[in-house]
C-alpha cells in the first residue's frame, strides 16, 4: 500500500484515486484493521479447537502443561512486549521526522523478534529431542493421558502459526528499513510503518494469551 | 477522525512497563495456585487487560475512530459467538451407552 | 459519517446538470492497449471482466460435470463412468461451482465493475490490492487444476473428516488452492468495505448508498469475518493429512463434528456471501424496470445486515443428525427460523416496489422475475429443512439438493444474470438481441424446474445424495430431471452466442439505456478510464423515479476529478498522467 | 392429501412418521398457498402496471408501517408454529422408551452389521419385531455414515469414535430400505441394508435359529451363504469383474503380487489373514479400504468361506 516510487517530490506517496494524504492514511489504517479482525479469527479457530478440547479433558491440559518451561515463555512474553514498545517509538519517530530513531527502533524490534524466534527454536528443539513431535510423530511417554498428542498439536499449530506471522513480521521490518533508509518516510507519510506497527502488536496480543494458556496452567 | 496521534516517549515506556508489571503478575499468582477454575479466569482477565492495554496505547485505539474500534469489538464478539455456541454442542453431548 | 473533506468539498460545488457523452471514441476498454496493459491493469472494471471470463470459464467446467453427472444417473446402475470417477465428478462440480464460482461471481465480477462506478469514485481504495486478489485466486486455481490432475478429489465438497483424512488421491493441493482462493475473497471483502467507508463521491450519504452496495457491504462483511476460519479450518485439515496432528481425526482421538462446526461456521456464512449480493442486484433491478422509488429503502439495506449476522448464529442446521448435543440443535432451529424473516421482508418490499410502477420487462427484469419465484420456492423448502424432526427425514437427501440449487442456482445465478444483463451495455457500451435473451430466459426456467422439482419428491420419498447408483423407483424422476439439465445445457449455450454476437456485432449502447437514476448510468458506456470526467456530486437519491428524468439532477465539483493535487504541486506529471 | 402424501413421502411405517409427516404437509400447503399470492402478485403487477410510455411517472410511496409490520409478524408467527411444532416431533424422536428392544449397529465401509443380545450377527439384514420401540445404538469401524430408514422417517449419523443412538416403534410386519446418507467413498451407494419387521413370536424363533441354522450346513454352501450375507459381493465380485476388491474367482492358490512389490501365494492363512486384518496386504492397484470382520465372523465361518473360495476356479 507504499505510494508510488520514491522521488523528490513531497505528496508522490499519494495515489491518484484518493482526494488527499488523509484519505489515503485513514482508509489503509482502516483497511489494516479489516485484516486484523480476519487474523483474530484465523487464530480464533485455534483457540475455539483449545478451549472445546480444554473442556474436554482439563487433567491432560494439568498434565501436558508441565512440558513447557514456563521460565523462557515469560522471557518470551518480555520480549514481545518490548519488540511492541519499540515498534511503538519507532511509529513516534516517523511521525517526528527522527529518521535516524524510526531505523534504531526498527533494528532494535528486529533484534528482538530474532530472539523470540531463538528462544522458540530451542523450546521446540528440547521437545524434538524427547519425541514430543507433532501429530502421529508424536512418542514420548512421559505424559500420563492417551490423549496428549492432541495437546501437543494444538500447542505446535498455535505457536507454530505465531511464529510464521513474527517471521512475517521481521520480513515486513527488513522492508520498512530499507524504505527508510531510501529517505520514503516523514511526519506526512508513514502509513507503511503505522500498519505494520499495528500488524506487530497483534501478534503480540496473540501471545499475550497464549502464554497464559499453554504454559500457565497449574 | 484523529488519524495522527502522537504519544510521548516516556507515554510509552509507562505502557511497556506496565506491561512486564502485569505479565509478572500473572506469572506471580500461579505460585499461590488458585483453586481452579478461578486460576483460569484469573489468568485471562489478566491477559486481556494486557491486550486492551496494547490495543488502546500501543495500537493507539483510544484516540482511533469509532469505527475501527467496533472493528476490533465485533471480531472478539464473533469470536465469543463461535466458541459459545460450539460449547453449546461440545458440553452437553449425551452419548449412549450400549447394554451388550 | 460525512468527513471533513465531504464538507470541505461541498463548498467548491456548483450544481450543474450533467450528461454524459453518447458513444464516447475513447473508454476504458480502449484507452490502454495490448495484453500486458490487461494484464497489469489495476484498474477496477478490468480487473472485474478478467474475474468475469475466469468465473465463465469455471462455470462452464462445472456445468460440464453437472452434465456428466445427470448423464450417469440416467440408468439406476453404472452408465458410463465408475463410481470411484462419479464421486470425483460430484466433488470437483461442487468445488468448483462454491468455491470458484458462486462465492466470486457476484462480488468479484459485478461488485468490483460496478462499486466505485456507483461511488463516484475513481477506482477501489487499494487497487493493486485488487489486482493481487485475481492473481490469488488464479494461483488457487492453479492449485486445484494440479490436485485433479495427479489423482483427483472425491471428498464431496465439504471435505468431512476422517474420510478427507484418509481416502487417495490429492486432498492437500485441493484444500490448499481453496485456502489461497480464500485470501482473494478477504482481500476483496476489504477493499470493498474500506472503499464504501471512505471514498464515497461528495452527497452520497449512508441514505442515498444505492442498496446493491448495501448488498455487497454486508458480504464483505460476512467474507472478512468467515474466510479466516475456513482458512484454519482447510489448514488444519492439511495438517491432519501432512502429521496427523489428530484433532478432527478420530484414529488419532480426534473429533469429526468439531470439523463440522469449524467448517460450516464458514461454509453456512458463505452461502449468504453468494445470495447477498444477489439480493442488492434485484435491488437495483426491479427499482430500475419498475421506473419507481424502492419500497422500504431501510428494510431491505438493514436487513442485509441482519442476514448477515443472524447468518453466523445458524451453522449448526447442517448437523442436526450429525451427533451434536440435543440443546445446540435446538438453538439452531430456532436462530434458523429467524434468519428467514428479514428474508420474506425483502421479497414483499420487492413486490411492493413493483406496484404502481412502470414495469418493462426487459431480460434483467425477467431474470429478477425469475429469481423471485424460484428463489421464494428455495426460502420455503428451507423453513422445511430447519423444521427439526422434518430435517431428520430429509436430512442429506435429494430434497436438499433441489433446496440448495433453488437458492443458489433459482437464486444468486438468477440473480447473477439479471446483473449482467443489466450492466452488460455499461461493461461493453453494446446491447444484446433482446429477442434471444427471452428464449433463453425461458429455456433456463423450464429446464431448471424440470431438473429440480423432481428431486423435491425423491429427496422426500428417501433418495440419499451423492448416490452413483440408485433404487428402481426414482429412475423417472431421475431421467426427467436429465432431460431438464440439457435443456439448461442449451439455455446456457444459446446465451454464450447471443452475448458473443452482441460484443463482435451488436448495436452500440446509449450511456443510460434503461433511463436508470443510479450514479453508474449518469457516465459515458463504456465508462472513461477514470470512472467520471469530473467527480460527480449526488443530489438526487438512486431511486428518484419520481422526477422525470429532465429534472432529475447531479451535480459535478467544480474541479477536475480529484486530480487537484497533482495539478498544485506538479503539473507536469498531471500531464503526463493524462497524455 | 393422501394422493399427494403416497407422491411425496414414503410409506408410514413407525410411530413417529405421522407426525413428522403432518409437518411436511403442513409446511409444503402454507409455502404453495404463499408461493401461489406471490407468483399472482408478480404476473398482476406486471400486467397491470406494464410501461405505457416512456415518460410515465411514478407515485412516491417509500413505505407503510402497517404492511410492513404485517408482512414481518405474521411470517414470524408462522414459523415459530413451525419450530414448535418440529421441536416436539423431534423430542418424541430423541426420548427413547424404557422397554426398548436394544441392536447395535456397527456401520464399516461398506456395510451394515447388527448385533443382537444373544451375540448373533446379521449384515445388512436388520430384524426386529413389529408394535415394540427398538433403540439402535450404532457406532463406526472407520468414517463417518449414516443410517437412515425412510419407512421410519429416522436418522442419525454413525461415528467412529462414540456412540449414537436412535429407536423406532414399527407399526406394521415387512420390508423397508435402510440408506447410508453420509458419503463415505466409493461404493457408499451399495451400503444399503434391509429392515425386516416381524411379530414378536416370529422375531424370537429367527433370533433362536438364524445362527443355529448354519451348523446343519454343508461348508461350501455356508461359504456361498456367508459370502452373500455379510456383503462381500459389494465390492468382490465371483464372475471374473473389477469391482472395489479383487474378483473371487480364480483367487484361491493363484499368485498375487502387492502394492510393495512382493509376490504371495493365495493360501488359507493369506485369506483368513485378509478377512481378519484386510489392510497388512493390498493387491497391487487396489485400494485399502476393506474393513475387518474380526468379531464379526467365527473360525468355523471362515473355514466355510475359504471352502467356498476353493471352489471358484
Amino acid at each position: 500500500m507504499a505510494g508510488h516510487s520514491a522521488t523528490e517530490e513531497k505528496l508522490d506517496h499519494l495515489q491518484h484515486h484518493f482526494i488527499d494524504s488523509d484519505q489515503q492514511f485513514e482508509a489503509s489504517k482502516m483497511g489494516m484493521w479489516i485484516f486484523l479482525v480476519t487474523e483474530i479469527l484465523f487464530f480464533g479457530g485455534l483457540f475455539v479447537a483449545y478451549i472445546v478440547y480444554r473442556a474436554w479433558y482439563p487433567d491432560l491440559y494439568l498434565l501436558a502443561s508441565e512440558q513447557l518451561d514456563t521460565f523462557w515463555g515469560a522471557v518470551n512474553t518480555f520480549v514481545l512486549i518490548g519488540s511492541s514498545l519499540t515498534v511503538a517509538m519507532a511509529i513516534r519517530s516517523a511521525q517526528l521526522n527522527q529518521i535516524k530513531g524510526l531505523i534504531i527502533n526498527l533494528w532494535i524490534t528486529i533484534g528482538l523478534a530474532c530472539v523470540f524466534m531463538v528462544i522458540k527454536y530451542f523450546e521446540y528443539a528440547e521437545k524434538f529431542a524427547k519425541g514430543i513431535l507433532p501429530g502421529s510423530y508424536y512418542s514420548y511417554e512421559g505424559v500420563a493421558h492417551e490423549k496428549a498428542n492432541i495437546f501437543f498439536s494444538i500447542y505446535y499449530m498455535m505457536t507454530g502459526l505465531h511464529g510464521v506471522h513474527v517471521i512475517i513480521g521481521i520480513g515486513l521490518m527488513l522492508w520498512l528499513v530499507y524504505k527508510a533508509k531510501k529517505k520514503v518516510f516523514h511526519s506526512g507519510y508513514y502509513t507503511p510503518v503505522e500498519i505494520t506497527g499495528l500488524y506487530w502488536h497483534l501478534v503480540d496480543i496473540i501471545w499475550i494469551f497464549l502464554f497464559p494458556l499453554l504454559y500457565l496452567i497449574d | 477522525m484523529s488519524g495522527h496521534h502522537i504519544s510521548s516517549a516516556k507515554f510509552l515506556w509507562g505502557v511497556g512497563i506496565t506491561l512486564f508489571m502485569l505479565t509478572i503478575l500473572t506469572v506471580a499468582v500461579t505460585w499461590i495456585h488458585i483453586p481452579s477454575p478461578w486460576n483460569v479466569v484469573v489468568a485471562i482477565a489478566i491477559a486481556v487487560v494486557k491486550a486492551l492495554i496494547v490495543s488502546a496505547f500501543f495500537m493507539n485505539l483510544y484516540w482511533e475512530s469509532k469505527f475501527n474500534v467496533l472493528l476490533f469489538v465485533m471480531s472478539a464478539a464473533f469470536f465469543l459467538l463461535m466458541i459459545g455456541i460450539t460449547l453449546l454442542d461440545t458440553l452437553y453431548r449425551n452419548d449412549p451407552i450400549p447394554s451388550f | 459519517m460525512a468527513t471533513n473533506e465531504e464538507i470541505k468539498n461541498r463548498k467548491r460545488i456548483q450544481v450543474r446538470r450533467f450528461v454524459p457523452e453518447e458513444f464516447p471514441e475513447k473508454h476504458y476498454l480502449n484507452e490502454e492497449k495490448g495484453l500486458w496493459a490487461w494484464l497489469t491493469t489495476v484498474d477496477h472494471k478490468k480487473i472485474g471482466l478478467m474475474y468475469l471470463a475466469s468465473i465463465a470459464f469455471f462455470f462452464f467446467i462445472a456445468g460440464v460435470l453437472a452434465l456428466l453427472l445427470r448423464t450417469e444417473l440416467l440408468t439406476p446402475a453404472r452408465s458410463f463412468m465408475d463410481a470411484d470417477v462419479y464421486n470425483q465428478v460430484f466433488t470437483l462440480h461442487g468445488a468448483i461451482m462454491i468455491f470458484f464460482f458462486l462465492v466470486p461471481s457476484v462480488p468479484a465480477v459485478l461488485g468490483n465493475f460496478v462499486l466505485p462506478l456507483q461511488l463516484g469514485a475513481k477506482d477501489v481504495a487499494f487497487p493493486r490490492l485488487n489486482l493481487a486478489s485475481f492473481y490469488i485466486y488464479v494461483i488457487g486455481a492453479l492449485f486445484t487444476f494440479y490436485a485433479i490432475a495427479s489423482g483427483g478429489v472425491d471428498t464431496g465438497w465439504t471435505f468431512y473428516t476422517p474420510y478427507s483424512a484418509t481416502t487417495g488421491g490429492n486432498v492437500m493441493a485441493m484444500t490448499f488452492g481453496i485456502f489461497i482462493l480464500g485470501f482473494s475473497s478477504i482481500l476483496t471483502g476489504i477493499n470493498f468495505m474500506v472503499t464504501i467507508h471512505k471514498m464515497r463521491s461528495p452527497g452520497i450519504t449512508w441514505s442515498k448508498l444505492p442498496l446493491n452496495l448495501w448488498g455487497l457491504y454486508a458480504t464483505s462483511i460476512i467474507q472478512i469475518l468467515a474466510t479466516p476460519v475456513l482458512a484454519i479450518t482447510l489448514l488444519l485439515l492439511t495438517m491432519e493429512r501432512l502429521l496427523g496432528i489428530g484433532i478432527f481425526d478420530p484414529a488419532m482421538g480426534g473429533d469429526p463434528v468439531l470439523y463440522q462446526h469449524f467448517f460450516w461456521f464458514y461454509s453456512h456464512p458463505a452461502v449468504y456471501i453468494m445470495i447477498v449480493p444477489g439480493f442488492g442486484i434485484i435491488s437495483e433491478v426491479i427499482s430500475s424496470f419498475s421506473r419507481k422509488t424502492i419500497f422500504g429503502y431501510w428494510a431491505i439495506a438493514l436487513s442485509s445486515l441482519a442476514i448477515a449476522f443472524i447468518g453466523f448464529l445458524v451453522w449448526g442446521h447442517h448437523m442436526f443428525t450429525a451427533g451434536q448435543s440435543s440443546l445446540a440443535n435446538m438453538v439452531f432451529s430456532f436462530l434458523t427460523f429467524l434468519v428467514g424473516i428479514p428474508t420474506g421482508i425483502k421479497i414483499f418490499n420487492w413486490l411492493a416496489t413493483m406496484y404502481k410502477g412502470s414495469i418493462d420487462m426487459k431480460t434483467p427484469m425477467i431474470y429478477a422475475m425469475v429469481f423471485l419465484f424460484l428463489f421464494t420456492i428455495g426460502g420455503f423448502t428451507g423453513i422445511m429443512l430447519g423444521a427439526l424432526s422434518v430435517d431428520i427425514h430429509l436430512h442429506d437427501t435429494y430434497y436438499v439438493v433441489a433446496h440448495f440449487h433453488y437458492v443458489m442456482m433459482g437464486g444468486m445465478v438468477m440473480a447473477f444474470l439479471a446483473g449482467l444483463h443489466y450492466w452488460w451495455p455499461k461493461m461493453f457500451g453494446k446491447m444484446y438481441s433482446e429477442f434471444w435473451a427471452r428464449i433463453s430466459a425461458a429455456l433456463l426456467f423450464v429446464g431448471f424446474n424440470m431438473t429440480f422439482l423432481p428431486q423435491f419428491v425423491m429427496g422426500s420419498q428417501g433418495m440419499p445424495r451423492r448416490y452413483f447408483n440408485y433404487i428402481d423407483q426414482f429412475q423417472p424422476f431421475h431421467q426427467f430431471s436429465t432431460l431438464g439439465a440439457y435443456i439448461m445445457g442449451v439455455a446456457f449455450v444459446l446465451m454464450f452466442g447471443y452475448l458473443l454476437h452482441s460484443l463482435l456485432k451488436g448495436e452500440r449502447a446509449k450511456a443510460n439505456p434503461w433511463g436508470s437514476r443510479a450514479l453508474e448510468w449518469q457516465t459515458t458506456s463504456p465508462a472513461p478510464l477514470h470512472n467520471f470526467e469530473h467527480t460527480p456530486v449526488i443530489v438526487n437519491g438512486p431511486y428518484d423515479y419520481h422526477k422525470p428524468m429532465s429534472e432529475f439532477q447531479l451535480g459535478i465539483a467544480n474541479s477536475h476529478n480529484g486530480h487537484h493535487h497533482h495539478e498544485e504541486v506538479s503539473a507536469k506529471r498531471t500531464e503526463t498522467e493524462q497524455a | 392429501m393422501n394422493r399427494l402424501s403416497e407422491f411425496m413421502l414414503p410409506p408410514q411405517k413407525s410411530t413417529v412418521a405421522e407426525g413428522t409427516d403432518a409437518l411436511f404437509h403442513f409446511i409444503t400447503t402454507t409455502s404453495i398457498i404463499l408461493l401461489i399470492g406471490i407468483t399472482i402478485a408478480i404476473i398482476y403487477f406486471s400486467w397491470k402496471y406494464r410501461r405505457r410510455s416512456e415518460n410515465d411517472v411514478t407515485p412516491v410511496i417509500t413505505h407503510n408501517s402497517a404492511l410492513e409490520i404485517s408482512w414481518s409478524v405474521i411470517p414470524l408467527i408462522l414459523v415459530m408454529i413451525v419450530f414448535g411444532w418440529g421441536l416436539r416431533g423431534y423430542v418424541n424422536l430423541t426420548t427413547v422408551p424404557d422397554d426398548a428392544y436394544e441392536v447395535r449397529v456397527v456401520g464399516k465401509s461398506w456395510l451394515w452389521e447388527f448385533h443382537y443380545e444373544n451375540g448373533y450377527v446379521s449384515v445388512n439384514e436388520l430384524h426386529v419385531p413389529v408394535n415394540r420401540p427398538v433403540r439402535l445404538v450404532m457406532s463406526s469401524d472407520d468414517v463417518l455414515h449414516s443410517f437412515y430408514i425412510p419407512d421410519f422417517r429416522v436418522k442419525m449419523d454413525v461415528l467412529p469414535n462414540r456412540y449414537t443412538s436412535l429407536w423406532f416403534e414399527a407399526t406394521e410386519t415387512g420390508e423397508s430400505v435402510i440408506f447410508c446418507t453420509e458419503y463415505c467413498g466409493t461404493a457408499h451407494s451399495n451400503m444399503l441394508a434391509t429392515a425386516y419387521v416381524h411379530e414378536q413370536e416370529d422375531f424370537e424363533t429367527w433370533l433362536l435359529t438364524a445362527g443355529a441354522a448354519d451348523l446343519d450346513m454343508d461348508p461350501i454352501e455356508l461359504g456361498a451363504e456367508l459370502v452373500s450375507r455379510n456383503a462381500c459381493q459389494t465390492c468382490h465380485s465371483s464372475d471374473g469383474s473389477r469391482l472395489q476388491g479383487p474378483t473371487f474367482l480364480g483367487l484361491f492358490g493363484s499368485e498375487r503380487v502387492m502394492d510393495n512389490g512382493e509376490r504371495i501365494i493365495a493360501d488359507e492363512n493369506y485369506i483368513r489373514e485378509s478377512i481378519l486384518d484386510p489392510n497388512v496386504k493390498i493387491v497391487e492397484g487396489y485400494l485399502p479400504v476393506m474393513p475387518s470382520y474380526t468379531g464379526t465372523l467365527n473360525d468355523r465361518q471362515i473355514d466355510a468361506i475359504i471352502a467356498y473360495l476353493r471352489t471358484l476356479q
